[in-house]
């Protein structure tokens, strides 16, 4: 690789593909070897569609794809890999039973007379989950363990395993924190120096800006510019995303008046990654809830809604104007009977019925209520309120009865928000909502969050991604090693505040370091 | 699954019974008459009732290998009732059907309640059924008589029985309640992605209960129909059952992984099954090619249910296509 | 006196009468033997009447043989001649079926007297007394045993009649020569189950001086077990069938016994009487036939 | 999957297994003789065979229906091959493990390329094989006699006889095909969740077809001891052994989802189910007993099973636990 290809080092010319809908038209795309090539465009502009073809998953309708000056057309992965075009998902592939070894190596175990050489592969295991920073990680531990940052890392980590020339990340960001982002993006440098390009899919314009050495915008599967990544500003290139300027954005509305405590959460320990996380939330307030990965976000909001078991403490939930007594919910059921909701953070796992209509998903925790008597489905209205909740998040479809495995990753995600929005909930809990949404779509969703609030409700959000938190919540607080660390108000926080204390947990305890 | 669609969905499998009967009544001269189809129609409504309440259970993804041995043991108590404590028919009849929801139940909560796979529970189920319908019986055959041969005789001017309307009844009624309402919405979220429809706030313990209770009345109704058509109760009836069942359930596209399902192809899946196994009679073909033809036309049944929605571009290109990359729904 | 229902009389215009012979598990050796002597008739007399041969998968499944012998109405034979499956549960078919103005002849398995009585029906029969054949087995085993010897019965499926008369015959005969029998269990008919059946009495009793097996199968699989617990010569096996696959055994003396029922006579004689009275005679009474003792 | 991790892994079964033959021990007096183990040891190996096969076909998430008419089909060409044709055992052996090869691969082919459930196509094998096994053997039991019964003859000295050995070797290599080579972690990655294998560069369909025809080979093998066991060839032979070698893979454990599976803990399953069996034919218990307790002790094995790995915080806690919120793998 070190060799200097003649530049371009791969090139897409004219292609075309069509569902339904025209998904990709006459795309052009070009890659430099050792360059960072940035792909923007809003969800369901056809970015991954774009990378499965390149990947060998998708055949495209027509065009062509040079690389190093020779026809790539791959029929399978294996096909592409074998060019050494690697592919790192949108969505997770891994294998919960194999372990995380195992899943890094699948296709390439080393081995001997068909027999697995587990200690070699251990190894490589070790090596490989170091180069990205989990060297902590028990490679010999079922995939299934982890969390989906854990496996948005390890799917990252067999990718840089691979021979490759040409590297396609499509939004490996989506669920990580500013340590994990920080070691892709020395690693991404590295590959750079190396010669190999290197295309990234990413709906955050900040990762673009520290990266990426040029950007393609990708609207309605057309190809609106591709230039040098520090000459356009974000707004620019959000405007060319969607088309029109988008409109300044509202400034974090000043805290409004606040009501009761809505949801208490007092020493709640839930597994062994909630050790005693007490927070609150009022009426007309957004909590923001930061953190590394691992430090038990996720399973905070899991246990608040009876996902999972709780084994310490509750839950105190005002419901119609009453505050109810501490409690823990035996089911989620339970819980959204006292009017909370949960959007999760894995769409594909706990979100979605993936074969099922867009129509069955959007309406699926509001059946009852289009229903008619005696539980009759009154189709008509059930398409109503999906249509309703789809316009409202803006879902690009065909129609609502098409099945959500066929919408793009982005677009499965406004779908399982939008089934919330379309319920009564007093208390939201959010995990990851923005993962893999497009910038003007999280606008979108962040006016909406905002309105919800201005109605009384109140909202918890869990994300990854710090600048989002400061930008649409009330007050921060901080999770680290299960409990609550710090809490922040805006006047109070910085990005420096907020990441000292995430790591605060940690610091006493060491065989907790993660 | 409106309008044409449901024609067409429905077509294949009804092509494929067509085909059967256009068969054998070229095979055998009296195959078509009217007499003929009143056979069909005489035998078929115990195996049509647990075949419905089988769609349901492996619409949630469960399966349940007791049905043979729960008809057995709710028609060795219906006999007992009747000629032993001589009981009037329809409390005897509620008993069964009591007998049989308690068989489901139990079946329904054990699984789901510890979280064990329902085939093991049902198969624990099929043996302890049968063993109770032996204790029932003495292991005897009770002879009844025509007091409960009512439900299986024709009425008259219809040609069709009490038992074929109510089993046709259980059809229609199934897949409305399937499609058409909030339960049924539910079991088919169930089936697709438990864990994600449990995160939608709805309670997924409860209905696969009620699933599998139902699953135990439709056995107990199959048994006072078999019993009615025997004119005697039999603890050994139903043996093998849960197999004809399920191969009518997936000859009619029911997914053994759950989440997808239809009970009027379900019910088609019964008539091509019955219809084979007369028409197979009639011929008077010997018992090894009687297997043989079994075999063949139940896999040939699925296979062109499962084309039907492939159909695209031809036969031979999707032929060609299937050889190279396919699916497999184990 | 029964007499031919009216409506069966074949019109003396008509071509052929259509006979049904509907049967148990044809996959059990007994019965594809008698299928086969009944086939074998058929190719001798193909000018006098058509044959339908019909059996059922498995032999507990009364509800299939009901079918059989509606679709066999619906077909429109004269005559029906049946083993039935169970003595009871067929008797309100064949009722349906005499009203359909068919014929039926009863072989091999007695319908119950009671039940008959009962539905108001009369059905000629001609077949084997079980539990006299067993009887005759077991007497046969019982003058090589010493009186108080310890011995098992493997029965078969334990609802069936068949069963239950060949297990009242060996009953009859153990008690009478002042046997002891140890256990009555099932081996369902099936050689793989009683060889496990088998082998667990040998293993509880090691005393144990004789099986008395249902059918043939049993036998074998109990000549097996016998001979997995290094016992041959020591524990004496009967069986009841004459099977082919049994004779080598009775010869080397890993069974003492076994009966012949003659099956491939027996629907042999049963559609001869439906011809008979298909052609105007009068039905013959009940008639029994051999079941003659089988020794090396 | 390492060091103590196996021991515990074996142990809940090994114990299921020990209180069984404790029970029995009690139950009746000659129980707990050599002569008792050398029978057990003498009858398991066609089933633990065919089990052995399960476990891989469940695994991937299949399902084999057809393996006690495939085990009667091998062993009815065995005799044929033997009796008819007088060829030497060798070749004969070899011919019935070529019948169950094809079986199986024909069953595997057709499910994988066509993309239809193995359950169906199985089925239909089911029945195809026993009616060819009809044909061959012209539904008679056929004598063999002593020249094929050495495989089931306990070596002196040893007191096992060979057949039993192999099968002891089929479950080691078949644990150490599982676990250790490549080609048993891509079993497991197929029954996980075959999409995202086939993303990770693995092709799924060949490796699904040989497991159909690896079951089929056993099967085969498993249809020669049942021969040589007999010494007889029967075409009735292993009707209902899909559902006892289902149930003893399930007892051991393996997820009939499929990804996840033990071979030793089949081998445990086999034990059990084979131990009840003779147990209580020794205790000489009625047929309905036999019936009920069977049921029960299948259900009570998998749920010892199953709470093995929960065994957290007290029995009672724990059940108390999954009272109220099971999970659920039918
Ligand atoms: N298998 C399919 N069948 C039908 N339509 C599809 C299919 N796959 C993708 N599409 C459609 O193609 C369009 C582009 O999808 P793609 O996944 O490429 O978008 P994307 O740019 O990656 O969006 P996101 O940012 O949300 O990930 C979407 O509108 C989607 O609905
Ligand atoms: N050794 C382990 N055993 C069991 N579970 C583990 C182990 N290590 C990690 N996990 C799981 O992996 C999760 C990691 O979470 P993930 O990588 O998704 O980050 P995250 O969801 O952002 O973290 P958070 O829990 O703060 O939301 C942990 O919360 C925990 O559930
Ligand atoms: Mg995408
Ligand atoms: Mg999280």
């Amino acid at each position: 690789m070190e060799a200097v290809a003649p530049i371009p080092h791969l090139q897409a010319r004219r292609i075309g593909k069509a569902y339904a809908a025209p998904v990709l038209v006459d795309f052009d795309f070009d890659l430099a070897p050792g360059e960072v090539h940035a792909l923007v465009g809003s969800n369901g502009a056809g970015k991954s569609t774009f990378a499965h073809i390149l990947a060998g998953l998708v055949q495209p309708d027509s065009g062509t794809v040079l690389l190093d000056g020779r026809p790539h057309a791959p029929r399978t992965l294996a096909d592409a890999q074998a060019r050494g075009v690697v592919l790192v998902q949108q969505e997770l592939n891994l294998l919960p039973t194999l372990s995380v070894a195992e899943n890094l190596f699948l296709d390439c175990l080393p081995q001997r007379f068909g027999a697995v050489q587990f200690a070699a592969l251990h190894a490589q295991a070790r090596v490989a989950m170091q180069r990205v920073g989990l060297g902590w990680l028990d490679v010999t531990a079922p995939a299934g363990a982890l969390g989906v940052g854990q496996r948005q890392m390890v799917e990252i980590a067999r990718a840089l395993t691979r021979q490759c020339s040409v590297l396609i990340l499509d939004e490996p960001t989506a669920a990580l924190t500013e340590p994990e982002i920080a070691r892709l993006f020395e690693n991404i440098r590295q590959l750079q120096t190396g010669g190999v390009g290197v295309i990234y899919v990413s709906h955050r314009m900040d990762d673009i800006r520290r990266i990426a050495d040029r950007v393609t915008v990708v609207r309605d599967g057309r190809r609106v510019t591709t230039r040098a990544a520090g000459t356009a500003t974000v707004d620019q290139l959000v405007g060319e995303m969607v088309g029109h300027a988008l409109p300044p954005r509202a400034a974090r509305g000043s805290v409004g008046a606040l009501g009761a405590v809505a949801l208490e959460v007092s020493d709640l320990v839930a597994g062994d990654r909630v050790r005693g996380a007490s927070f609150s939330v009022q009426e007309g307030e957004i909590l923001g809830l930061a953190g590394l990965i691992g430090s038990g976000r996720t399973e905070t909001l899991r246990a608040i809604f009876g996902a999972d078991p709780v084994t310490g403490g509750g839950v105190r939930l005002r419901d119609s104007g009453q505050t109810r007594p501490l409690q823990r919910f035996p089911s989620p059921a339970a819980a959204v009977a006292q009017g909370l909701g949960l959007v999760p953070e894995d769409r594909t796992h706990d979100g979605l019925l993936l074969p099922l209509s867009i129509r069955v998903n959007a309406t699926l925790a509001t059946v009852p209520a289009q229903a008619g008597r005696l539980g009759w489905l009154e189709r008509s209205r059930e398409l109503v309120a999906a249509e309703q909740a789809c316009n409202r998040l803006a879902v690009r479809r065909d129609s609502v009865e098409q099945a959500v495995s066929a919408l793009s990753g982005g677009n499965q995600q406004k779908v399982v928000i939008a089934r919330w929005l379309a319920r009564d909930c007093s208390v939201l809990l959010f995990d990851e909502p923005t993962r893999g949404i497009d910038v003007s779509a999280k606008e979108t969703i962040y006016a909406i969050l905002r309105a919800l609030v201005a109605e009384g409700r109140a909202l918890v959000v869990v994300s990854s991604d710090l600048a989002e938190l400061m930008t649409l919540c009330d007050r921060i607080a901080v999770m680290s090693a299960g409990r609550i660390a710090a809490e922040f108000t805006p006047d109070a926080w910085s990005e420096e505040a907020i990441t000292r204390a995430a790591f605060s947990g940690y610091l006493y305890d060491s065989t907790d370091a993660r | 699954m409106h309008g044409n669609r449901i024609r067409s969905e429905y077509l294949a499998l009804f092509l494929v019974w067509a085909a059967l009967v256009l068969l054998f009544g070229m095979l055998s001269e009296n195959f078509f008459s009217l007499r003929m189809f009143g056979a069909l129609a005489n035998r078929i409504p115990p195996l049509t009732v647990v075949a419905v309440g089988m769609t349901f259970v492996l619409i949630i993804g469960g399966i349940d290998l007791s049905v043979g041995s729960v008809l057995g043991l709710s028609g060795a108590v219906l006999g007992v009732a009747l000629v032993d404590w001589q009981w009037p028919f329809p409390f005897a009849a509620l008993l069964a059907l009591g007998t049989g929801l308690f068989a489901g139940w139990t079946t329904g909560t054990v699984s789901v309640r510890l979280g064990m796979p329902s085939f093991i529970v049902s198969l624990g189920m099929l043996e302890i059924a049968r063993g109770l319908a032996f204790l029932t019986t003495d292991s005897q055959t009770k002879y009844i008589g025509p007091s409960v041969e009512g439900l299986a005789r024709p009425l008259s001017g219809l040609g069709l029985s009490p038992a074929f309307l109510i089993a046709l009844g259980s059809v229609v009624a199934g897949q409305f309640l399937l499609t058409r309402t909030v339960f049924g919405r539910y079991l088919i979220a169930i089936g697709t992605n438990e864990a994600a429809t449990r995160l939608a706030g709805i309670a997924t313990l409860r209905p696969k209960i009620i699933v599998f209770a139902l699953m135990g009345v439709l056995t107990g109704l199959g048994a006072i129909f078999h019993v009615s058509r025997l004119g005697s109760s039999d603890p050994n009836a139903g043996l093998g059952l849960e197999l004809s069942a399920i191969a009518a359930v997936v000859i009619g596209g029911t997914s053994l992984m759950g989440g997808r399902g239809s009970v009027v192809n379900t019910f088609f899946g019964v008539l091509i099954i019955a219809t084979l196994e007369s028409g197979l009679a009639q011929a008077g073909a010997s018992e090894p090619v009687k297997r043989v033809v079994t075999g063949v036309v139940i896999v040939a049944a699925v296979m062109i249910d499962a084309w039907r929605s492939r159909w695209r571009g031809g036969f031979l290109a999707l032929f060609r296509r299937h050889f190279r990359m396919g699916k497999f729904n184990p | 006196k029964p007499a031919a229902p009216e409506s069966s009389k074949v019109p003396s215009g008509m071509a052929k009468p259509r006979i049904a012979l509907v049967m148990k598990s044809l996959a059990n050796e007994f019965f594809s033997t008698m299928a086969a002597g009944a086939r074998a008739h058929h190719a001798q007399h193909a000018a006098d009447y058509d044959l339908i041969v019909n059996g059922i998968k498995n032999e507990t499944d009364l509800g299939e043989q009901v079918n059989l012998v509606e679709q066999m109405v619906a077909r429109g034979v004269h005559a029906i001649v049946i083993a039935p499956a169970d003595s009871k549960a067929l008797v309100p078919v064949l009722k349906r079926a005499r009203e359909a103005g068919v014929l039926v002849i009863n072989i091999d398995n007695q319908l119950d007297p009671e039940a008959l009585r009962q539905a108001g029906l009369e059905v000629p029969f001609v077949g084997p007394d079980n539990r006299a054949g067993a009887r005759k087995v077991g007497d046969a085993l019982a003058a090589r045993l010493t009186r108080g010897d310890p011995v098992a019965i493997l029965e078969g499926v334990p609802t069936a009649f068949n069963s239950q008369q060949r297990r009242a015959g060996f009953e009859d005969a153990m008690k009478a020569a002042g046997m002891t029998i140890v256990s009555v269990q099932s081996g369902a008919w099936e050689m793989e189950k009683a060889s496990v059946v088998a082998g667990a009495l040998l293993n509880a009793h090691p005393d144990l001086e004789a099986i008395l097996c249902a059918n043939d199968s049993m036998a074998l699989g109990a000549a097996a077990a016998v001979q997995g617990a290094g016992r041959t010569g020591q524990v004496k096996v009967v069986g009841f069938d004459n099977i082919g696959a049994i004779r080598p055994l009775l010869q080397d003396g890993r069974i003492v016994a076994t009966a012949d029922q003659h099956g491939d006579q027996l629907a042999v004689f049963g559609i001869e009487a439906a011809l008979e009275i298909l052609a105007g005679a009068a039905p013959p009474a009940h008639q029994t036939t051999a079941v003659d003792l089988i020794l090396p």
